[in-house]
């Protein structure tokens, strides 16, 4: 039961400790699936529920929110390219597209906390009424992920700046990478299904 | 020794079952309707009952062999008793699966049919001409009910007036908590909740008093929620509406308020409704009652003598 | 704020329990320190991550939770059987009827299944220990924190008091305001983080570290309804999360989701608690089958029948368990159409079921049946479980269940399948596997004992609800006010007490057996019975588990192992074994989110603050952490296991 | 993994465009088209569940074959989503349609009655 060391493919895969991390963290992604689909079905089902609030049509900002978009977006990408690099065994490429990454990543924040002080001062907060406790609520764990994202990112550039590439600060970097991307996917989600359609709608 | 043992219990409580059906279903609400919905009801729990009897009794009549003829210490057991490899046989195992989901559609068929029956006024029976349903809102708070009937312009609290016959569509919302009205000789429950209104329609084919109550839990006054259903001919019930008509106190908004108060309260009528200021059932009248009450709603109200003051009605 | 306001006061019942709370503490403090005990209880429990003892300590507590709510529904029976005794009163009827279901489901009945789980899985697969031994501890302490947070209600701020299915506007700050539901939703949010990391870590477990040549279709089958366990956990649980973050921020933070003013919309709750709420009873049902399987084919002595049908079966009944949870509120008015079509999808159900009871039934035909008390367990499920199977799919059928709904038929039918499925499963598996988890057997003759009182006493006490119900006496109701309803509910109440002396027989026998039972001498306890790899290392289990892990190519491999001689120590090929060393961070930081979650109940923000940045440096801890772990070597494991098989 | 030593990712070029185009599209569709909104919706719907894909596909690496997992991150990934869709479709079948609240015979419920519209728009 000693620990096997395959000499081939990506240094994340090549012990079994790093395979079953691996995997434990895209099963924990399908829970993060479903977590996210019951803050959507909140929202959608308290659609329209906007009491004496502004509705979502009146706040909605298409160029902020397409900023945002485009910000996370290509944050997406460059951490794909990090993950790139750090399989070419560059350390420095993998932290030069990771920082590259973790300010755009700001940079969305910085809109999104702008985003809800405006709202605020418009009369809509988290307790004006049930569509905008929705709102908030699903927009704001969103954030909250983001938000640990780029701390949790901070500490490993920190790792891999003292060790190096190794099968374990690899394997935590391509775990990182994992959660970034999927934070992606569910932005796309938010922005179409809350921005666009509360626009059309 | 410990099969015998075993057998003797389904023995006894085999005959537990026997005993209770045979003394008949009298005096057990739901098995007794009173109504052409709680019929309706009842032929599907009774007709659902005969496939469960038959399951139990196949799979019991099955389990009982096993445990007894493959006992390890049955005298003469034979070699050919044991067979420790034997692990699977596609032909019985289709047929185990087959069965259950006959019968399961033949469960369905009726449910699905009796459910959308369900959502429409009762038939009238034997090509009488149908009955306009009488229209009665039926509204909670903590912990009382209120019927209001909106074309007769009168109010109940606590108790029920219903002419026998003629389908009853209740109109239901709560002012509150989330409730639901239940006459189990009449008919099925359903939920009663604030901002929503749901419709359920019952009716009574007999005379005679029956019980009602709010079955969903809503804190401490939860027990003591009930009614009594007063199912009577069209004209008695004709009469009892105009004696309120004429004898009742209009209710007045600050009357209603002060009955909304979460506690209990004594039976009641008026001759106006409270519809006229509120419908807890819009969203404008939802939060009705939480907005005036917050203080009382959030003191624990301890309602001690809950057992005495079930001497209304 | 001041400490009196917040000790519940001026009642007896409650006096009481805060003095025996605290002598009970004192007591065991003082038993600690007396015996020098404490750096016993840091080293070998506190701090350690090994599945085998985290399994125990699951046990353990499921067992005193079990205690605790036994005693709730013994104090709710006999408020039912004597209304004029005044014994209980409104408020504390609904108090204790929360806590019992809650405490039954979420701290009894998982923890219970789960700490099977802990100790056999990584056997029955032939590996080390969990995949992430580490994230094991942090979740069984934070169920452990969740559970204390919970229980701690009863003596300080007071208990939930709006069901088990808390639902809202009644739970939501306006109705209910004060601690009490708060305990209720961080204890539940606290533990079910710890279940939902379960679910990830067996997941892995068993996907990644079977033993060699192990495929999925060669799996034991408790092993096979943990991992389909293990998806529905992964699954529901983040639904629950959400549900109760939801409604902790109404209640501290304001927001209007389940509110009655600002438009929300109470009845959405109900959706997603049910969501959760459904798939949950699969979650305590499934292992429980698992359970029986493995039972009774060793007590049987012969194979399971239909080992597909019954892995096939089980995914099934999980892919359907998320599809039917508006059958809990049909009445809830949301159309025919609707109805209908949760009404057929429930009743499906029955289908994978029975397939699962037949073949059972088949396993028991041409076998050689020994009337062990865990087989005992086993046997009495089949027809117990049946009435409330059946009955539950009378409640199926949405337009009959408008008469059934809220009523004494309903609780009736899930006492019969949590009962006679989940509880059954839990003593069946506790004594079938005692052996293995603490060096000796339970005794036979007093486990004897304790399974009549309980089984008897069960349907005594349950059956005559069934009637209950039909004759219109509603759940949750404190006094029963109506005089035709109570012969019937003395005769349950007498059927409880029964319950209670069987249970009071099983702890008696965990004494008595830890004093007078013989010690195991070999693996494979039940007369050499067994089938699966658990039975194939040495009792007691060393830390390691398997000096050598066997190649499997078959279902029940140590039938074959047993006829070819071999063992789990192949001496030639022992090899130096990998272990995680133990920690004392999970219990530190799992203590700080029990603290941050205490601050929430009273809303007490700093502290929540406090606990939470806490919890969060423990993190960060973590992610730095290189600990490797150590080897074992390979002169230290032929000692063990020589000792151990007296070679 | 293939592409390892490659200096330029290919795939993942390809993928930003592409999550790039669609984003343009999906905002021009809500934006600025005077598409039916049935239509829009599924539209825009259909491309954000495409950039799930693009996403997995071609950044997660979901089907890797090195990762030594098989199928089971593509099997988590796709029951995940197939819930998801059960709980947000299934809460707006229960929650919102058919609730038999208002036949129109009496006032007072107008409000009520436009909401379900509403959301049976949505
Ligand atoms: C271990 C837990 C457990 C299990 C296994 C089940 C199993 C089932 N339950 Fe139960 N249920 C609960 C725990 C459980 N339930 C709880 C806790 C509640 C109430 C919560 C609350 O409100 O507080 C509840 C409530 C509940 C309701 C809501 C009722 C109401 O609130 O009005 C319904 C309605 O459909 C239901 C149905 C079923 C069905 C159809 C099954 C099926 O899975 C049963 C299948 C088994 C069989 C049918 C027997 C064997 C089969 C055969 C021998 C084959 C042939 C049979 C046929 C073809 C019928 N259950
Ligand atoms: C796994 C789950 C589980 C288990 C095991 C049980 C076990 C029992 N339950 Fe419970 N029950 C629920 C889950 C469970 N219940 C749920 C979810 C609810 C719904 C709650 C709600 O409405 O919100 C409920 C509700 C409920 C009610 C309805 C309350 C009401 O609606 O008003 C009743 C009433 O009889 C009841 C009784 C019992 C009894 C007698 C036992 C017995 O089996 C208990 C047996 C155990 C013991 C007795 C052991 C401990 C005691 C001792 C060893 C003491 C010594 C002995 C004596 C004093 C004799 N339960
Ligand atoms: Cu409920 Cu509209
Ligand atoms: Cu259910």
């Amino acid at each position: 039961m000693s620990e096997e060391v395959k000499t081939t493919g990506p240094l994340e895969y090549r012990t079994n400790e790093g395979q079953m991390t691996i995997l434990g963290f895209w099963i924990f992604l399908g829970a993060e699936v479903v977590l996210f689909s019951t803050l959507f079905a909140t929202y959608a089902v308290l659609f329209g529920r906007t009491a004496d609030a502004p509705t979502p049509a009146e706040l909605f900002e298409p160029g902020t929110v397409l900023i945002m978009t485009f910000l996370l977006l290509t944050s997406s990408f460059t951490c794909g390219l990090a993950v790139h690099e750090m399989r070419r065994g560059s350390v420095k490429g993998l932290t030069r597209w990771m920082l590259v990454t973790l300010v755009l990543g700001l940079g969305f924040l910085g809109f999104e906390i702008y985003e809800f002080i405006h709202y605020a001062h418009e009369g809509a907060t988290i307790q004006s009424s049930a569509y905008w406790s929705g709102f908030f609520i699903l927009a704001g764990t969103h954030g909250l992920h983001v938000t640990l994202g780029i701390g949790w990112a901070f500490a490993l550039l920190h790792q891999i700046s003292k060790r190096g590439i190794t099968n374990v600060t690899s394997r935590k970097f391509f775990i990182i990478s994992l959660y970034w991307h999927f934070l992606d996917v569910i932005w796309i989600f938010i922005f179409t299904s809350v921005y666009l359609i509360g626009m059309v709608l | 020794m410990k099969s015998k043992l075993l057998r003797s219990k389904w023995i006894v409580l085999a005959s537990l079952v026997l005993l209770v059906f045979l003394s008949g279903c009298e005096g057990i609400s739901v098995l007794d309707p009173k109504g052409p919905v709680a019929e309706k009801q009842y032929d599907l729990i009774i007709y659902s009952l005969w496939f469960m009897l038959g399951i139990i009794v196949v799979v019991f009549a099955l389990f009982t062999y096993m445990i007894i003829k493959y006992r390890e210490n049955r005298p003469n057991r034979k070699e050919s008793d044991y067979a420790p490899n034997l692990h699977g046989n596609k032909a019985i195992e289709v047929v185990w699966t087959v069965i259950p989901i006959i019968i399961v559609i033949m469960l369905s068929i009726p449910t699905v049919t009796t459910l959308f029956d369900l959502e429409k006024a009762p038939e009238p029976v034997e090509a009488e001409p149908a009955k306009e349903p009488l229209v009665i809102h039926a509204t909670t708070a903590d912990w009382k009910w209120f019927f209001s009937y909106p074309e007769q312009n009168i109010e109940t609290v606590n108790y029920l007036h219903i002419p026998k016959d003629r389908p009853i569509e209740f109109k239901l919302t709560s002012a509150d908590a989330m409730t639901a009205l239940w006459i189990p000789s009449l008919g099925g429950q359903k939920y009663n909740m604030a901002g929503m209104q749901t419709t359920l329609f019952l009716q009574a084919d007999e005379e005679g008093v029956y019980d009602g109550r709010n079955s969903n839990f809503n804190g401490e006054g939860f027990a003591a929620q009930t009614f009594k259903v007063h199912a009577e001919s069209e004209s008695a019930f004709n009469e009892w509406v105009s004696n309120i008509q004429n004898e009742s106190p209009k209710l007045t908004q600050k009357k209603y308020d002060e009955l909304l108060k979460p506690g209990l309260t004594d039976i009641d009528s008026f001759s106006s409704t409270h519809l006229e200021y509120v419908n807890h059932a819009t969203r404008e009248g939802m939060d009705y009652s939480v907005k005036r009450y917050r203080e009382l709603f959030e003191q624990k109200l301890h309602l001690d003598k809950i057992k005495e003051e079930e001497t209304f009605q | 704020m001041n400490i009196k306001a917040l000790l519940v006061d001026g009642d007896p019942l409650i006096y009481g329990a805060m003095v025996s709370i605290g002598l009970v503490t004192v007591a065991i403090l003082f038993l600690l320190t007396y015996f020098k005990k404490w750096g016993w209880l840091w080293r070998e429990w506190l701090t350690t991550v090994d599945h085998k003892k985290i399994g125990i300590m699951y046990i353990l507590s499921a067992l005193v939770m079990l205690f605790r709510g036994g005693m709730d529904a013994m104090m709710m029976r006999v408020q039912l059987a004597f209304p004029d005794l005044g014994f209980l009163d409104s408020q504390h009827y609904n108090e204790i009827f929360t806590t019992h279901g809650t405490i039954m489901i979420i701290f009894m009945a998982m923890p219970f299944l789960i700490g099977l789980m802990n100790i056999i899985v990584p056997l029955q697969i032939g590996a080390r220990d969990f995949a992430f031994p580490y994230l094991n501890a942090l979740s069984f302490w934070a169920f452990f924190m969740g559970a204390m947070l919970f229980n701690i209600s009863f003596v300080i701020g007071g208990s939930p008091d709006a069901g088990w299915t808390s639902y809202t506007p009644l739970s939501g700050a306006a109705m209910s305001p004060g601690p009490g539901q708060n305990f209720y939703l961080m204890g539940l949010q606290l533990s079910g983080i710890g279940t939902l990391a379960t679910g990830i870590n067996l997941m892995v477990t068993i996907l990644k570290m079977r033993a060699p040549g192990m495929k999925l279709f060669h799996m034991p089958i408790f092993t096979w309804s943990t991992l389909v366990t293990s998806f529905i956990i992964v699954f529901a649980f983040p639904i629950l999360t959400i549900a109760l973050a939801l409604l902790t921020i109404d209640r501290i933070f304001g927001s209007q989701f389940f509110t009655l003013t600002g438009e929300g919309l109470p009845m959405m709750w109900a959706n997603l608690f049910w969501m959760w709420g459904h798939p949950e009873v699969y979650i305590v049902i499934l292992p429980a089958f698992g359970i029986f399987s493995e039972v009774i084919a060793t007590f049987a002595k012969k194979r399971l029948f239909g080992y597909s049908a019954m892995v096939w079966s089980m995914i099934i009944i999980a892919l359907l368990s998320f599809l039917v949870w508006v059958h809990h509120f049909f009445t809830m008015g949301a159309g025919a159409f609707v109805n209908s079509v949760f009404s057929v999808s429930t009743m499906l159900i029955a289908v994978p079921t029975g397939v699962k009871i037949f073949n059972w039934l088949a396993t028991l035909y041409k076998s050689k049946i020994e009337f062990s008390v865990a087989m005992l367990w086993a046997l009495a499920f089949i027809p117990s479980f049946i009435l409330g199977g059946v009955t539950g799919v009378m409640l199926g059928m949405a337009a009959a269940d408008f008469q059934f709904h809220n009523s004494y038929f309903l609780i009736a039918h899930f006492h019969y399948v949590l009962i006679a499925g989940t509880v059954f499963a839990c003593f069946a598996g506790l004594v079938y596997w005692y052996p293995k988890m603490f060096g000796h057997k339970m005794n036979e003759r007093i486990g004897k004992w304790a399974f009549w009182f309980f089984v008897i006493g069960f349907h005594v006490c349950f059956f005559p609800q069934y009637f209950l119900g039909l004759d219109g006496m509603p759940r949750r109701l404190f006094i029963t006010n109506v005089v035709e309803w109570l012969p019937l509910n003395v005769i349950s109440t007498v059927g409880a007490f029964g319950m209670g002396i069987g249970f009071a027989i099983f702890v008696y026998n965990v004494y008595y057996s830890y004093r007078h039972s013989e010690r195991e001498t070999t693996g494979d306890s039940w007369n050499g019975n067994g089938r699966t790899l658990e039975w194939a290392t040495t009792t007691p289990v060393p830390y390691y588990n398997f000096a050598t892990v066997p190649h499997v190519d078959e279902i029940d491999p140590y039938v074959r192992m047993k006829k070819e001689g071999k063992t789990t120590f192949d001496e030639p090929n022992v090899k130096p074994i990998h272990m995680p060393s133990y920690t004392g961070r999970p219990f530190i930081m799992m203590a700080f989110l029990g603290l941050a979650s205490f601050g929430l109940v009273f809303e007490w923000i700093w502290l929540a603050i406090v606990g939470l940045i806490g919890g969060i440096i423990f993190m960060i801890l973590r992610t730095y952490d290189y600990d490797e772990g150590y080897y074992v070597s390979v002169e230290e494991i032929k000692r063990t296991e020589r000792k151990a098989r007296g070679l | 993994m293939a592409n390892s030593k490659k200096r330029i990712p290919t795939n993942h070029i390809v993928g930003f465009l592409l999550s790039l185009v669609m984003t343009i599209v999906a905002a021009w569709a809500a934006l600025q088209s005077d598409l039916p909104v049935m239509w829009i919706i599924i539209g825009i719907m259909a491309l954000a569940v495409l950039q799930a894909g693009v996403q997995l596909f071609m950044f997660m690496h979901v089907t890797e074959s090195a990762s030594g997992n098989g199928h089971v991150p593509w099997n988590m990934m796709f029951h995940g989503f197939a819930l998801a869709a059960i709980v947000v479709a299934g809460s707006l079948f229960t929650m919102s349609f058919g609730f038999s609240h208002d036949h129109g015979d009496n006032g007072g419920n107008e409000q009520h009655h436009e909401q379900h519209q509403e959301e049976s728009g949505y």
